[in-house]
């Protein structure tokens, strides 16, 4: 070999190199009988990247069997670099979510900034012009300096990149919890709109065809922790240590545009962006799916640096890169439209009858792999699971009830709650606007993105209360779901599907395996319930510290379609004397609440229920309502019960509202009851609006006196100025980013 | 009336510009690549907002020394209206089509929302559609957007009526709460906020398509009416 | 090839709130003795031999790299440096 | 009063993109002979006299001004700098 004529393929077998690349002494002894031979350095890397969990999901596969992923609006399931579904008038939205949560703990700038990258070309590799960017984010407390520093440099990273490239974020989420101290999450989701017959697939067919690398050379970023423990080799390897990779978002934006103006050149067969082991897997997953074999000569990959390995081309991580397949003779036009942005684009293969993966590197073989072998023949895994001893002591504790003597009191700290808090210090950094589209920004249930040339619009949001699900995986799987709905129906939109980031622990425990399991049956059940499959998604897992997993943390990225703009619905009350309604009946669940944590400062007991039945039930019932006309406002009740909802519903333009309730008051308040929604409408469409939505209370009216105000029979619980809470609950994470740590 | 919308490598309003002058305003309207070199079939050039090259540097710097900048002074100084947006508002002044130069917001971070500014100069091509003084709402979406020039400029900018629009609440540290200056002839307008997201009910607000309207009324009054 | 290393300034009087930031947060984490910081540029670029580089670099700072309103530049230029 | 200079610099290997649109831009304007361009960042910060300098420079690099994952940093100290 080239770049260390030591490292034989005898040399990797005797000292058993593979492992430090990941592959197991089992999936090593598969790669020689599959190729009956040994593997030399660079199959031995590609063979490792591909059968890594990131690429071949050799642990998680099972489970995501489970999810269901189809329906007749679904055009692409899960397989492709992004989930499609059909919205009509021959259009489609395009989305996916995916993590970048360890690069992210490293140098959280450009660790954010990339995940944003990534996560654009899944969708414009499809062919959709990306419209719309959300994430979700999870942080351990703002009280280190540590933690404000990975809060403050990831969001800037996320905005430093989203911005530059012009697609707007809209929407998303941030939870703050201790054990995501060390390790904070990622995930950034894109959504794309194209024209149905524009749809492209990452394909590698027609025997003879070119193959065209385009965007930025390669370099040695984030080569896969291949380090392979040979002290001898350190002197030379230190230089070519793997560096953390920083994005390009100019390079990004040039791009897309390039891209999509090439999908209309019908002498393009393919495309695919190079993600997760680069080359290799764009490369190999190609050819794979089209059922044909592909030759490649690395030295006409464009190189940033010097003396590149084989090795280093295959599995660098670069960023802002392309692979297509381009019919054979007609490489030119499509060059040329590369060329017109500044990019470049050039032959480096074709694709070939032999089902082989064949690279050539000065003049000889440096690779030569049955191609379905690296995508489709990686071992799969079955891990041990069982049920945690925290969980099994949380089913048998009574129920949590605290104790609260101040309302207003209690009220105003939950406002204060980071989880809670306004948020509008990060999206103020997100240009949420750009593509003038936006028909609701950031702060509301769900964005709206209007569709041009139509009447119709979308709707989407990011969500995961990972503290349920820590509590009772299955039921806080189908709560985040669940959740995620209500969020689009609150908006005026009917839930579609969905899009995964599974973040978990190490699998290799059991217990986490557990959580994994359960999580995934929960989240299943539940989109079977809502109708709302699965199409897309992500999995990261070794999410952990010092041995301390994360909470399990399935994030749910929805998209909900508007029939007619007119169905758009503000979350927050609009007219003194509206009537306010409850829907759905509140019990005494407090587990996993925000009350339980500022009065606990931890999480225990039974996560609240959920009766996927009902809660579809009054979802169908409120949109209904919603599509006839009759609700003025919407508001799904979330983390602090009641009266954050409240208060959340009168921070927009200076109203009050007289709201009575019954029975206990701190039950009523502060309870985290599934499957309710805070309502208003118009005193003239009452007996309409019961007559639609059979579980609706009415609880009060919206004033004009600034007063959020709250009776429990002849007492006045609650009764604070509406301006006053709201300057505590916007200043609350600023406040908090500022103190001394 | 013809518009040209510059669009340069970086450039992501452009399409949003285009559809201002094409869909809410209902005039002619082209997108123009940097490296097609004739501006002289226009009657007004609008530079769009986004990242030309990245920003890298300093924002709008790269995009100011193209070909395409020799000709839009050409255009500028034969009269054409020219209006520059955000990175287009930067690429005018690294160019020296309007004097001072962009900082980084005070606070160091982006900003993106709606806010309200002061119509300080309605008497210009651009803002006849408004009343003096008149409090409008636009949404601002940069990074830097924090307008600085010496006290001699400052002094100019003011004795010529130059500066055109204000913050109420200064976002971002500009000096004298400037949001947007026109040159001496009164043809070129810079600005930080987005008058092209602003031409729609449904986004919000339309404050910002009176601009559109103005250089069109005033166009129409100069070209068609007098002919 | 010729070495150019470039150092890029705000102007003595125009705000660097950059610089302020930095100055607040050493002082934060205890680094009181910090009176004031000033955030500019440095570049390096690697020229070939054969041009008058003196005047080839002033041209380009003063054309492109710095901007006059705001900023002063400085360079130095190390002779027969090798790739 | 001590005067520091600070130059923040991206480890080689690390891509810097500023760095190539400044060199692409730099030879669009027929400066052919530039081979290279890196950005990075120069500080100047203003330190009080009573304290181990060296020490406290290397440190507020480490900790704060330079990510060791993708900069590297170098500095000088002046002494006796008066106001
Ligand atoms: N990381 C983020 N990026 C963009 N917007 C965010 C982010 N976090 C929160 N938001 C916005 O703040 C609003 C409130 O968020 P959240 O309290 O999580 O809402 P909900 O409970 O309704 O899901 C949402 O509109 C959301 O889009
Ligand atoms: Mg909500």
């Amino acid at each position: 070999m080239l770049q260390a004529p030591e490292i034989t393929p005898e040399v990797i077998e005797k000292d058993r190199l593979y492992r430090d690349m990941g592959l197991t002494d089992d999936e090593f002894g598969l790669v020689k009988s599959i190729l009956k031979r040994q593997p030399n350095f660079t199959e031995t890397g590609i063979f490792s990247v591909m059968w890594s969990e990131h690429c071949s999901y050799k642990t998680s596969k099972p489970l995501l069997k489970k999810f269901p992923t189809k329906a007749d609006h679904v055009l692409q399931g899960p397989g492709e670099g992004a989930g499609i579904i059909d919205i009509g008038d021959g259009k489609a939205v395009v989305f996916k979510i995916e993590s970048h949560n360890h690069p992210s703990a490293v140098e959280p700038y450009q660790g954010a900034a990339t995940g944003v990258g990534g996560i654009i070309r899944d969708v414009f590799s499809m062919g959709a012009r990306p419209i719309a960017l959300l994430n979700s984010l999870r942080f351990g407390n703002l009280t280190s300096n540590r933690v404000k520093y990975l809060f403050e440099e990831i969001v800037n990273g996320i905005a430093g990149y989203g911005n530059c490239v012009g697609v707007p974020t809209v929407g998303g989420e941030v939870q703050f919890d201790n054990c995501y101290e060390g390790n904070p999450l990622v995930n950034a989701m894109c959504v794309g709109l194209i024209d149905q017959k524009d749809i492209q697939k990452g394909i590698a067919a027609g025997i003879g065809n070119t193959v065209i690398y385009a965007g930025a050379a390669t370099g040695r970023d984030g080569i896969h922790g291949a380090t392979f423990a040979s002290e001898d080799l350190s002197e030379e390897s230190e230089s070519k240590r793997p560096s953390v990779q920083v994005g390009d978002p100019f390079m990004e934006k040039l791009l897309i545009e390039a891209c999509l103006e090439v999908i209309h050149c019908d002498a393009l067969v393919g495309m695919q962006d190079m993600g997760a082991a680069g080359l290799t897997s764009s490369a190999s997953e190609m050819a794979s799916k089209a059922g044909t074999g592909m030759e490649m000569n690395l030295d006409l990959v464009p190189q940033r640096e010097l003396d590149m390995t084989p090795y280093e081309l295959m599995l660098s991580e670069s960023q802002e890169r392309m692979l297509l397949v381009v019919e054979q003779g007609r490489e030119h036009e499509i060059i040329d439209i590369f060329k017109k942005y500044g990019l470049e684009a050039v032959a480096v293969g074709r694709v070939t009858d032999d089902n082989q993966f064949r690279l050539i590197h000065k003049g000889a073989v440096a690779a030569d792999i049955p191609v379905d072998s690296l995508a489709e023949d990686a071992p799969v895994y079955h891990k041990d699971s069982k049920v945690p001893e925290y969980y099994e002591k949380f089913q048998q504790l009574d129920d949590y009830q605290p104790i609260v003597n101040n309302y207003s009191e209690a009220l105003k700290s939950l406002l204060q709650q980071p989880t809670i808090a306004s948020k509008e210090w990060v999206y103020d950094q997100y240009d949420s606007m750009v593509q003038t589209n936006t028909v609701v920004r950031p702060g509301s249930d769900a964005a709206i993105i209007r569709v041009r040339g139509t009447d119709k619009a979308i709707a989407m949001t990011t969500d995961c209360n990972s503290r349920y699900i820590y509590l009772d995986p299955e039921i806080g799987g189908k709560i985040a779901v669940a959740e995620a709905a209500r969020n689009i129906v609150c908006s005026g939109g009917k839930p579609m599907a969905l899009t995964d980031g599974l973040n978990f622990g190490n699998p290799d425990k059991p217990e986490n395996f557990w959580q994994m399991e359960k999580s995934v049956d929960g989240l299943s059940e539940a989109s079977l319930a809502l109708n709302t499959p699965v199409i897309s998604g992500n999995v990261s897992l070794y999410n952990e510290t010092n041995g301390q997993s994360i909470y399990p943390t399935p994030v749910v990225g929805m998209v909900g379609l508007l029939e007619s703009l007119d169905h758009v619905t503000p979350s927050f009350f609009q007219t003194p004397g509206d009537y306010i309604y409850l829907i759905g009946e509140t019990k005494p669940e407090f587990a996993g609440s925000e009350l339980q944590n500022i009065l606990e400062n931890n999480y225990f007991g039974k996560a609240p229920s959920i009766d996927l039945d009902i809660e579809a039930k009054r979802q169908q019932q409120l949109l209904l309502a919603i599509q006839s006309g009759l609700v003025c406002s919407a508001h799904d009740l979330a983390e602090g019960g009641l009266a954050v909802a409240l208060a959340e519903s009168l921070f927009n333009n200076g109203l009050g509202c007289d709201v009575e309730v019954s029975g206990d008051t701190t039950v009523q308040l502060f309870s985290e009851s599934q499957s309710r929604f805070l309502v208003s409408i118009k005193p003239d469409d009452k007996q309409a609006f019961e007559s639609l939505v059979e579980d609706a209370n009415l609880i009060g009216e919206v004033t004009e006196s600034g007063q959020l105000k709250v009776n429990n029979n002849e007492d006045i619980v609650i009764e604070e100025s509406v301006e006053s809470l709201k300057t505590l609950w916007k200043g609350a994470i600023p406040c908090l980013l500022k103190s001394k740590g | 009336m013809k518009f040209a919308v510059v669009v340069f490598p970086g450039s992501n309003c452009d399409r949003d510009m285009y559809h201002a002058a094409k869909d809410a305003l209902g005039e002619e309207a082209e997108l123009v690549w940097y490296q097609s070199a004739n501006l002289s079939d226009y009657d007004a050039i609008l530079i769009p907002g986004g990242f030309s090259y990245g920003d890298y540097l300093r924002s709008g710097a790269i995009a100011s020394t193209s070909q395409i900048v020799a000709d839009l002074k050409r255009q500028a100084e034969k009269g054409v209206p020219i209006l520059g947006v955000c990175n287009g508002f930067q690429i005018l002044l690294e160019a020296g089509l309007l004097p001072g130069a962009m900082l980084r917001n005070k606070n160091l971070k982006f900003i993106c929302h709606f806010e309200e500014l002061k119509v300080a100069n309605r008497d210009t091509m651009f803002t006849t559609a408004f009343q003096q003084g008149e409090a409008i709402s636009l949404p601002v979406a940069h990074g830097e957007g924090n307008y600085y020039c010496d006290d001699t400029t400052l002094k100019q900018l003011k004795d010529n009526n130059q500066i055109v629009f204000t913050y109420t609440n200064n976002p971002n540290g500009s000096i004298n709460d400037i949001a947007g200056i026109m040159n001496e002839q009164g043809n070129v307008l810079g600005m930080m906020p987005h008058p092209e997201r602003a031409v729609e009910e449904l986004l919000g607000g339309n404050d910002g398509l009176k601009i559109f309207k103005s250089i069109v009324n005033n166009w129409r009054e100069k070209y068609v009416t007098s002919a | 090839m010729k070495k150019v290393k470039i150092y890029i300034t705000l102007k003595s009087g125009v705000l660097d709130p950059q610089g302020k930031a930095v100055q607040t947060s050493l002082n934060t984490l205890g680094y009181a003795e910090v009176q004031e910081a000033r955030v500019g540029k440095y570049m390096e670029l690697k020229l070939d031999d054969h041009t008058d580089a003196e005047k080839q670099v002033e041209e380009m700072c003063a054309k492109l790299l710095a901007n006059p309103v705001i900023e002063d530049y400085q360079y130095t230029i190390e002779e027969g440096v090798t790739q």
